[in-house]
């Protein structure tokens, strides 16, 4: 761990934090490092304690820490004033106080001394005492203020650090340079250098020092929302619809900026009803297009995603995940809407949901994503959370080195739908009940198409499209349209790199960890920690959640005596799905789940797996809930 | 060479080409005003010389949603409230595309209402029909947002403490820049209507009068009806946005007091239509979007290449 | 079977079909028998092969029969011209044509010869002869045109089913002196009697005669919707809004006909979000409510849903489902949205849904919802189908001689608000995250009252409802919210009699069959006559869907080798459900399922049954899918 | 004896009574005009002597939709555009609350938009105050239904190409019974609107324009201001329709050019809200709903006693 920083820098929100951590990641990553940041936000515009996390190391980095070993506490500048009764507290310390829990022994703290007063932060220095910290009080607001504007404290904190880590502040000098220009970007320079060199002045008393790293190929520092906006432009995603909603807002927000760029269209609308029924007309026009939103918003696309499934119209919503239910906690991530996102809307689902793992497998996934929906005709989900949406984390350029896949799937042209079969009156039949291909695609036309003319109707219908209730032409169309989610399944399976990721770093586990979605970096780092110890451990990152991965899962299961399931909800669902698709193997699943709004860190999954081992208990905040029958 | 050869062929159309040989008879109820859109619509884009393959009809839920079970061309029968999103989405998709929406009172001003409002603002360009027979239809006759005052049905046994919402007043207040509102017991009126409405460069909007001899017996017929073109008692101009705010007022008001007004009641021939607003800002391609997949010449951009600011 | 009269009647929709056969069904009633009906109709106001079945026994009824044995088919008025090329083919012949193949052998047919013609309906002389049908060809039309007028020809065809079963005429006349007066009245029945009096004249070739028997206690018949607005009103709701949705629509218009009467308030709204959400306000306001929907409608209400559940604000809703997805089949029975039913809405689930198996059970299950939504706090579903929506059975009277339980549950008064804990600045802590009561309720305080003043808010909150992302504030309140699951479970479980049906002719019999919902009484019917073939198989019928009765359920399948799961719909929700909660019988567990748009038959699960004994064929209506790992 | 004592005690009331302890101080930014709503409902419900806990505060989702985090009363801050049927339900439950619903730009007219057509329609007795601060605040600064043509944003780039709703107009249209605008930048007046709005009986909807100086830093801070009733250049008459749409109209185009009218722009006082109606046609209990269940004389029907017809 000696080679590794975790620098944490809090403040108030509207603060600049963001950008400041952001370039700071950045610089330590054309340093050579791998980095990897975590974003804990209010739901607040202005003030709110916020803090980024940049992880980095001369090791590929996959998750967040256990804590922070340097933290750069800046003033809050929108706090509220303390007032007696008021249940919000003091909050122009919280900057400091609000991160000292995680804060690692040995750690340092560097705090703004103009705006926060540790008198107020109880057994501070006791606290210090005991925990070896290495505290250096800045004045940075008075630095700022004094060659600049007081906003520009955040540079200040970002020089000292840099002294303080004895690291070069080149990389972070250009970087500024890009951003701004003018006496701006020169009142910074100068705010940057000034604090660099008052620190350096200092006498150091801690150790910490910035890794020293190299990387093999050209890195990209890309979060969630990125790589997910990219895998859709590559699938030739032309149109988005939507409406703002934290934080499917930045796939929306990206997408919104590039795609008038490149000749596409970007839609806001009035609700996310207009938004999924958007998409779906313009897919039906023949374009590929997307929607999505979080929470609420994707819960108003429940009725229209139920018309895509049964007008079998090609269409990729996004789900970014927030705490639930209802509006929760808008800015923080969970995993609680699996099960909603799996089976809303009546009838029977069919439909492809993806929980990628990590940017580089949204990357991906988004692109099966399209590629599943155009080909077979149904909606796909990428299911992703508020944190995998913010994080951002090298990944090697090559990743995106890929040729675009604009076709439509299975599509006609007008030359095929001249060959292809019609009712005697000329229209095109859309909807065989039987088509020639295996895996229940019956391949459509666009409208404007000569000859291709159907009804598409979310009524039960013919093969033209025309509504019936006739029951052997509802039980076929029906078994037809299922038969589409075992095609897929077969077509993942026979793949040669599954949307499953695998983490053995023994040979002959007999104890597995599952999870899915965005904490698989974490579980995979608990694995490392857990196999260093000895324990004979190895994980199963899920992806693909509908269809399932039967065979994958349950060989899994079958190769382990007991597991671990890890999420982020209170109900266990990600556990009930493998039960319910395997129907077994309850007995030897326990639970480790955790909801207060922040994602695990490895060190909760490794004690949560010392309590199946060891009877330990787990840590207080997350729930164990062993395996039923135990 | 374009993807979609339906489109623009201009040719002599037959109304018969729009009558679906798998569906010739429609199962609307005897008498239902619902045969004299259809019959309308047929003439008019016949009389427009539209391919039914260059055109897409997109429709609510309701006995009025069917409309294109028994129309002849592309079709999309959506969701209830939700023909509007899906067909202005299918006209930006593929402006060279004819969009004409259609669907019920309950289903374009009750639970659609926000989307009538918001299509509107934005001026798509297309059509919409909104067949109003005052009444819920295919869910067998309750009170709708257009239902008069004091109207009895199962829902509203003591008679609906509504008043009926304006659907005239609504579409010009919200943006809509062709407004008119015809009847099925006048087919001529109706096929002209239709005709400058498709023709129109813009959102229209016409509210159609349907009579619904199975749920709203005692309502009326829509007979006798007054053209206000046609007479010379109503002068206004269409062009004058306070003139006709003022005629749309007292034709809905005398609607329930047994008056059947009927023509147009705003037109704006200026005002550019969203996907011309959108083309001039820079957001909508000149080229149809839906072209570009079948355009072998199109460069698709790759992410690959927008990754600098990642560096 | 001798006892037992399956009398189907015919026609068009718009016809009178409805009414006529209701008539005929409380005739039967009154005459002493027990009855049950089946209705069959199109999504199409005039014209479309309808039909309903009544079926009369001696013996208590809880199905519809395989097949019926007396067909009365009149002519459809607004059937289309036949035309080449029309997909609808000849619609005047259906209602003889198209109930044919359900047609017991021996059994009777009554048709209106004066507007079908046999001669089109292909090889129908060799069907009657083989089948050993016994035919009458009756001009109704003209019998009816003769006396009145041509819409009466529906009582002409009662008057000939009267002569044909020897039953008298009586209790029918009654009905119509009921329901009609004056010309209309009098041309009916002199058309009745002239019915009766012409075939009675005829020779008769069959047997069947109407049953004749005698009933214990008095008899009322009721639909499934009926029960559930009866269950709403005696627990004192008084508040429904709602938008009319087939089959949801029939509870809406009981509620708005009897609401007002009995000095409630019924709101047809503008959509379905609305009329959750008013549900949710009159709740929150202090009033017993309810709202509910079919299939896309109650997708919308899926945000509003978990408003309720995150505002802990009671609320029942109905859901009917039809067969899906999206539009479906709008007027045909399905099981499609029982998963859609128990995740929609983003995070954890914490909702009550309940699926009754008849009349009796809708009218008792509804009560229990009412009565935990309001005890607990939260949502509760009655969720339910066209087909118990509409059927009619008779059911004892005594069923619903309840006192009303109008209370509101955990709401407390003035004096008790006065006494309960506060907020130091005076606010009430309506959500107090350690209730001394266990089972996680805070009860509650409704605006007006003094002292009680509190914030419902979406987002997490504190115990006075401020909101706020403290996470062991965050923990406190989701397992407090997620503990009522338990307490309820629990509280149910300890009930004397549970909302499961345990159905078990013989003795430690060894497989079992499992349903949800209302194939309950068709899978009971199924039971007998397995065990009078000799089969040791009992059947649990499951009505408490959340929380999941887990030990009844356990023990069910614990006592038995096989089960087959039996359910209407496409992907073996209900199967899913049971593996997913149990985590365990997957390989025991074999399924039924059908989705042709008609609920079972008895015959059927017979069959489908005997293809885990005999490896025999299931019917070709419903699909068989073996167990994994079978 | 009433169950809900806090309602009609008719005593004086100090506005910091509607300051709530746990949130004395809203966590707006700086500058915002949402401070102004705030203050000046305070202000009214003071000067109208309402008690704390005979109101009910509804909101919807934004910054708009914390008020009643830092307004003392019953609250439901409810979800994203729903505030009006939840609030309009609650005061058919119990009409002697006083029920107040708010929300933004985009909750009211964006996503809330049907809910306000038809609550305006129907003339419910309660008061709907929009923070119309031309964005979406709370989710960083998108375009709204009311952000002027050409506005830019991250969403929308090159600018929106879609021309702004017109939100007094389409109240009016709706059949809102009290139609105001106000500024936080004139508390005054807005106190004023407020008293009057919570006062008149019917549906009373106010367009409270509030600057997000964050967000919409371009846009004018509403000032100055006029207010059309103090200025001898607006002579129209409030309680006619024609005049009132007229003017409407002229103040909703005046803004986007930097003129901010402000002020009352239609009252009909002689049209009954909508319980009035309800009650009249018998669909509604002259004694609160919410009070029967409190009420130990109160006779309930069983349904036992309806089955006559089930016989
Ligand atoms: C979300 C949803 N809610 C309700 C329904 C049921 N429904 C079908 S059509 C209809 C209303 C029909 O009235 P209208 O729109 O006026 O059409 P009409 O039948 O009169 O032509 C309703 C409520 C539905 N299909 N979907
Ligand atoms: C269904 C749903 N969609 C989207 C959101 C995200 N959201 C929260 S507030 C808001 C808009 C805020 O704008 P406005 O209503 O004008 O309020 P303001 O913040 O400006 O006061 C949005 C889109 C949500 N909470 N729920
Ligand atoms: S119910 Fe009314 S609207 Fe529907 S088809 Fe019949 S007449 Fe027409
Ligand atoms: S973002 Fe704008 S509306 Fe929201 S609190 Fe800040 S200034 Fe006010
Ligand atoms: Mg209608
Ligand atoms: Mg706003």
């Amino acid at each position: 761990m000696s080679e590794e920083l975790v620098w944490r820098i809090a403040g108030g929100s509207g603060d600049g934090i963001d950008s400041t951590s952001q370039n700071f990641a950045k610089a330590l990553m054309r340093s050579g490092l791998h980095v990897f940041t975590h974003r804990h936000y209010p739901s607040r515009i202005r003030g709110g304690h916020t803090y980024v996390e940049v992880r980095a190391s001369t090791e590929p980095v996959r998750s967040r820490g256990d804590g922070h070993n340097f933290l750069l506490a800046l003033g809050d500048s929108f706090a509220r004033n303390p007032q007696e009764e008021a249940y919000y507290g003091t909050e122009e310390i919280k900057p400091l106080a609000e991160n000292l829990d995680d804060l690692r022994e040995g750690g340092v703290i560097v705090y703004d001394e103009g705006l926060i007063d540790v008198e107020e932060i109880p057994d501070f220095d006791e606290r210090v005492e005991e925990n070896d910290w290495h505290v250096y009080p800045l004045d940075l607001r008075e630095m700022a203020r004094d060659m600049g504007r007081e906003v520009m404290r955040n540079t200040a904190g970002v020089g000292a650090t840099g002294a303080l880590l004895e690291y070069d502040l080149g990389h972070i000098e250009d970087l500024m340079a890009d951003a701004m220009s003018g006496e701006v970007l020169e009142t910074n320079l100068e705010i940057l250098e000034a604090a660099y060199q008052q620190v350096d002045d200092l006498e150091f008393t801690h150790d910490l020092r910035a890794p020293e790293g190299s990387h093999e190929g050209e890195q990209v520092l890309v979060s969630g929302s990125n790589a997910i906006a990219y895998g859709a432009l590559d699938e030739g995603c032309r149109f988005i619809a939507g409406y703002p909603m934290t934080p499917w807002t930045e796939v929306f927000t990206l997408m919104s900026q590039h795609l008038p760029e490149i000749g596409g269209i970007s839609e806001q609308v009035e609700d996310e009803i207009a938004a999924a029924a958007l998409a779906i007309g313009a897919s039906h026009a023949g374009v590929k297009a997307m929607s999505g939103s979080s929470g609420g918003g994707f819960a108003l696309m429940s009725e229209p995603l139920g018309l895509a499934e049964m007008t079998e119209t090609p269409v990729v919503l996004v789900e970014a995940m927030r705490a639930g239910p209802s509006t929760g906690m808008p800015t923080k991530p969970e995993q609680g809407d699996l099960e909603h996102v799996l089976y809303t809307s009546q009838g029977d689902s069919n439909r492809v949901v993806f929980a990628p793992g990590n940017a580089a497998e949204a990357y991906e996934q988004t692109r099966t994503a399209f590629e599943l929906a155009y080909d077979y005709q149904l909606p796909a989900i990428v299911l992703y959370d508020q944190k995998l949406s913010g994080e951002l984390r090298t990944v090697d350029e090559s990743v995106f080195d890929r040729e675009p896949t604009p076709d439509l799937g299975s599509t006609l042209s007008e030359a095929e739908i001249a060959e292809a079969a019609h009712h005697a009156s000329g229209k095109f039949r859309r909807f065989k009940r039987d088509p020639d291909d295996d895996g229940g695609v019956s391949p459509r036309s666009i409208p404007g198409q000569q000859g291709g003319r159907f009804l598409a109707t979310g009524n039960e219908h013919t093969p033209e499209g025309h509504i019936s209730e006739d029951t052997d032409n509802r039980v076929a169309q029906l078994e037809r349209r299922l038969r589409k989610m075992d095609a897929i399944r077969d077509e993942l399976d026979g793949r040669e790199s599954t949307h499953q990721t695998l983490h053995e770093p023994v040979e002959g586990a007999d104890y597995g960890i599952l999870t899915f979605g965005s904490q698989q970096g974490t579980v995979e780092e608990a694995v490392d920690r857990l196999a260093a110890d000895g324990h004979a451990v190895k994980s199963l990152g899920v992806s693909a959640l509908m269809p399932f991965p039967e065979a994958e899962v349950t060989a899994f299961l079958e190769s382990v005596d007991e597991a671990l399931v890890v999420e982020m909800n209170g109900s266990a669902q990600f556990r009930g799905l493998i039960q319910k698709e395997l129907g077994r193997f309850g007995p030897k699943l326990h639970s480790l789940l955790k909801y207060n709004g922040n994602p695990f860190e490895p060190g909760e999954v490794v004690e949560g797996f010392e309590t199946i081992i060891d009877g330990d208990e787990p840590a207080p905040t997350t729930r164990f809930v062993p395996a039923a029958g135990d | 060479m374009s993807g979609f050869n339906a489109i623009g062929s201009d040719r002599e159309v037959e109304r018969e080409e729009f009558t679906p040989g798998i569906e010739p008879q429609a199962t609307w109820c005897p008498g239902c005003g619902d045969f004299g859109v259809l019959k309308a619509l047929k003439g008019a884009m016949a009389e427009l010389g539209r391919d039914p393959e260059e055109v897409l009809l997109v429709t609510g839920i309701g006995c009025s949603g069917k409309l294109n079970s028994y129309f002849e061309s592309y079709g999309f029968h959506t969701i209830h409230g939700r023909s509007l999103p899906v067909a202005r989405a299918a006209k930006l998709a593929n402006p060279d595309l004819e969009v004409v929406a259609a669907g019920g009172d309950g289903d374009g001003y009750g639970i659609g209402g926000n989307h009538f409002m918001h299509t509107a603002r934005e001026n798509h360009d297309m059509t919409y029909i909104v067949f109003n027979n005052e009444i819920f239809g295919l869910t067998k006759g309750q009170t709708s947002p257009t239902s008069p005052k004091g109207h009895e049905s199962k829902t509203q046994p003591h008679g609906s403490a509504k008043s009926p919402i304006r659907p005239l007043s609504l579409a010009l207040t919200s943006g809509a820049s062709y407004v008119a509102r015809t009847a099925a017991v006048n087919p001529n009126q109706a096929q002209e209507i239709l005709v400058e409405a498709i023709e129109h460069d813009g959102f229209a909007h016409i509210d159609f009068l349907t009579q619904c001899p199975t749920w709203n017996k005692d309502a009326k017929q829509y007979v006798p009806y007054i053209d206000v073109q046609q007479n010379d008692d109503y002068d206004f101009d269409i062009a004058d946005r306070g003139e006709a705010a003022e005629m749309m007022q007292r034709t809905e008001r005398s609607l329930y007091e047994g008056e059947v007004l009927t023509g147009r009641f705003y037109h704006e021939t200026d005002r550019p239509s969203y996907g011309e607003e959108k083309r001039e800002v820079g957001e909508m391609p000149e080229e149809p979007l839906a072209e570009q997949y079948h355009d072998d010449d199109y460069e698709w951009e790759r992410s690959y290449d927008l990754l600098d600011t990642h560096k």
